[in-house]
């Protein structure tokens, strides 16, 4: 049983992974805002932009959860 | 049509100039009602807009982080089968990464087009940044 | 978890795809194309009243211009005939103008005539006084009887004097 | 939501296990030619999303008046929506896979929305339901690109103007690219609707656990949380809908 525990501790490790993953789209998404309040009118233009990062930021996280499965149930 | 009370030399079916402008401004308010009816069957494109950029978002994280996986199960079952142990594992992993940020480049380049597209002719006063922020 | 339990795999699997395929027939057989055909016809419906409201703007546009043509025509027939009028009557008061014109300047001439006639039958007649006024003067100063014919020349020549 | 169902009084006030709504249990069991066809919770709750949609947009339709009842605008508005979407991504020539477009993204909704309904089950929060619908676009949009464009559909897997020894890196890639599609599609919803229905599940199981004091501020964030998982419900029957149509393109038109 102390394989399942060690399982269970790393997986809980590797999702740890989503704190860096929070921050960043935080990060992204109060600066697109605060961008985009005080030029509105670029801000359309840099929407496809705002959603790359997100995206970078949230694969990242992702990837930490994807670590954890497959700690979980492919070990 | 004549609205004349005042005016009483006036022959019946006769238009006043005054009644005539009316009549007239009557008509291009109905034919403006008549072009914005008209063009209400195009959608309206800022709303659509921001649900297909929420739908891309959606798409790219995942996708990029799948095609990883798919890459690695490949490699894996390969191994498996092959029985070369972790070479081709590491390898199709390595084209994972390749082709999740093939789908991610591939995804925004659409992405910023249609982005493009929709920000044509959108040209408001921006404002200087010039203050602080914090 | 409870997904990745492979005894539970093929009685989902199965009754999607039985319950899929239902749905997709009821669906494209019955109901959308219900929804279909009432939306073209209120779409038609709606293209063909936007499109009688059109006609009868540009139908109720070409009233208001033909009427202001109209309009336009009557006044300027209006304004012409006034002309034409206006002329008619300078030309009328010309010509009788000349008419009086004329009858005063004959009727001059004639009193001018007359004149003529009168004056030089007055001069005929101030010579004939003269010369006898002169004969008479002459004869009764001295006394001597002139003949007329040298009288009248003496008159003719003071006259020519003065 | 559904968090006082399942064993929520189990050994004094301890959690409920979050996964246990996620169950399949079989209500007839049916054995097809050795094949385990059992009608479960999972089928049951398929039935009833078959039965609401079907039932709505055929007795909504009933009237088929041109001034629409309310719900027969919100039937119209339902095909409007994703014949657009349809129209917007593939072209007229798309329209004929429609029906299909349409059936999916009703399916998916319906059940999505269903398992926002307290004691009810979540149909697409098991992979495999919805590594099914993906597997049947995936195959679908493969085989149309076969049919329409033969062998030469092949020519998707390899850019143009790349020379040979690349082509040897770039085609595995662009595979791997491509077998990326149906597990995208079926574990983002699949993930979706599980992670907001055990997270419902478990601040549920704080809610009863904080009891009549403590309980408010979990209950609060559960209803927030609610609201936003219905958006997150219909977000995903909308994303796999319009990731069909823009499979169906790639395939029909062929070109990146």
């Amino acid at each position: 049983m102390e394989a399942e525990a060690a399982k269970l501790i790393g997986a809980g490790l590797a999702s740890i992974a989503l704190v860096g993953a929070g921050i960043g789209i935080g990060t992204i998404f109060g600066n697109y805002l605060s961008g985009a309040l005080r030029n509105p009118s670029a801000a359309q233009g840099q929407f496809a932009n705002l959603l790359l990062g997100f995206a970078l930021a949230e694969a990242t996280g992702l990837f930490g959860l994807v670590v954890a499965f497959i700690i979980l149930f492919a070990f | 049509m004549t609205k004349s009370a005042g005016d009483k030399g006036k022959r019946p079916g006769e238009l006043s100039s005054e009644d005539r402008t009316h009549l007239k401004r009557r008509l291009s308010g109905l034919g403006e009602r008549l072009g914005k009816v008209r063009s209400r069957d195009r959608p309206a494109s800022d709303e659509n807009q921001r649900g297909r950029g929420i739908g891309y978002a959606l798409r790219m994280s995942l996708d990029m982080v799948l095609a990883v996986v798919v890459g690695g199960a490949i490699g894996w079952f390969l191994d498996r089968w092959l029985g070369t142990a972790p070479v081709l594992l590491l390898l199709f992993g390595v084209l994972g990464v390749a082709a999740g940020f093939l789908n991610v480049a591939r995804t925004y380049r659409e992405m910023a087009a249609e982005a493009r597209e929709a920000s044509k002719g959108h040209t408001a006063k921006s404002v200087p940044f010039d203050d602080d922020e914090d | 978890m409870p997904q990745l339990n492979p005894a539970d795999f093929a009685p989902q699997l199965i009754w999607l795809a039985i319950i899929f395929i239902g749905l997709y027939f009821l669906l494209s057989r019955v109901a959308l194309p219900r929804i279909g055909e009432v939306i073209e016809e209120r779409r038609d419906r709606i293209q063909r009243d936007l499109d009688e409201a059109e006609r009868l703007k540009t139908e109720t546009e070409k009233a208001i211009a033909s009427y202001e043509q109209a309009l336009a025509e009557a006044r300027g027939r209006a304004h012409n005939i006034a002309q034409e009028t206006r002329e008619k009557l300078s030309a009328e008061v010309a010509r009788e103008r000349t008419d009086v014109d004329k009858n005063i300047a004959e009727q001059t001439a004639a009193a001018e005539e007359r004149i003529a006639i009168a004056k030089s039958a007055a001069l005929l007649q101030v010579n004939e006084i003269a010369v006898e006024t002169t004969e008479t003067i002459v004869n009764e100063l001295i006394g001597a009887t002139t003949t007329g014919d040298e009288v009248a020349a003496a008159v003719s020549r003071a006259s020519a004097n003065t | 939501m559904a968090s006082t169902e399942h064993g929520g009084e189990q050994s004094g006030g301890s959690m409920p296990d979050p996964m246990h709504q996620f169950e399949i249990d079989r209500i007839i069991p049916i054995n097809f030619f050795g094949l385990d066809a059992s009608f479960t919770n999972s089928s049951k709750w398929m039935l009833i999303a078959l039965l609401v949609v079907a039932g709505f947009l055929i007795l909504s339709m009933r009237g088929r008046s041109l001034v629409p009842t309310r719900a027969q605008s919100v039937a119209e508005l339902a095909y409007e929506f994703i014949a657009n979407m349809v129209r917007d991504n593939v072209g007229t020539e798309g329209m004929k896979y429609f029906p299909f477009v349409f059936t999916l993204f009703m399916f998916i909704l319906a059940c999505n929305m269903l398992g926002m309904v307290p004691y009810s089950f979540t149909v697409t929060s098991h992979i495999i339901v919805t590594f099914g619908l993906a597997a049947v676009v995936f195959i679908g949009v493969t085989v149309i690109g076969f049919i329409r464009h033969g062998v030469g559909f092949l020519k998707f897997f390899v850019p143009s103007g790349v020379p040979a020894p690349m082509l040897a890196l770039l085609v595995p890639i662009e595979l791997i690219s491509y077998l990326t599609r149906p597990v995208s599609l079926s574990v983002r919803l699949f993930a979706n609707m599980m992670a907001g229905h055990t997270m419902l599940k478990v601040f549920g199981g704080f809610v009863v656990a904080l009891g009549f004091l403590g309980g408010w501020a979990p209950l609060a964030f559960m209803v927030a949380f609610t609201g936003l998982e219905v958006l997150v419900a219909f977000l995903q029957a909308y994303v796999f809908a319009v990731l069909t149509c823009i499979y169906l393109n790639d395939a029909m038109h062929m070109h990146h």
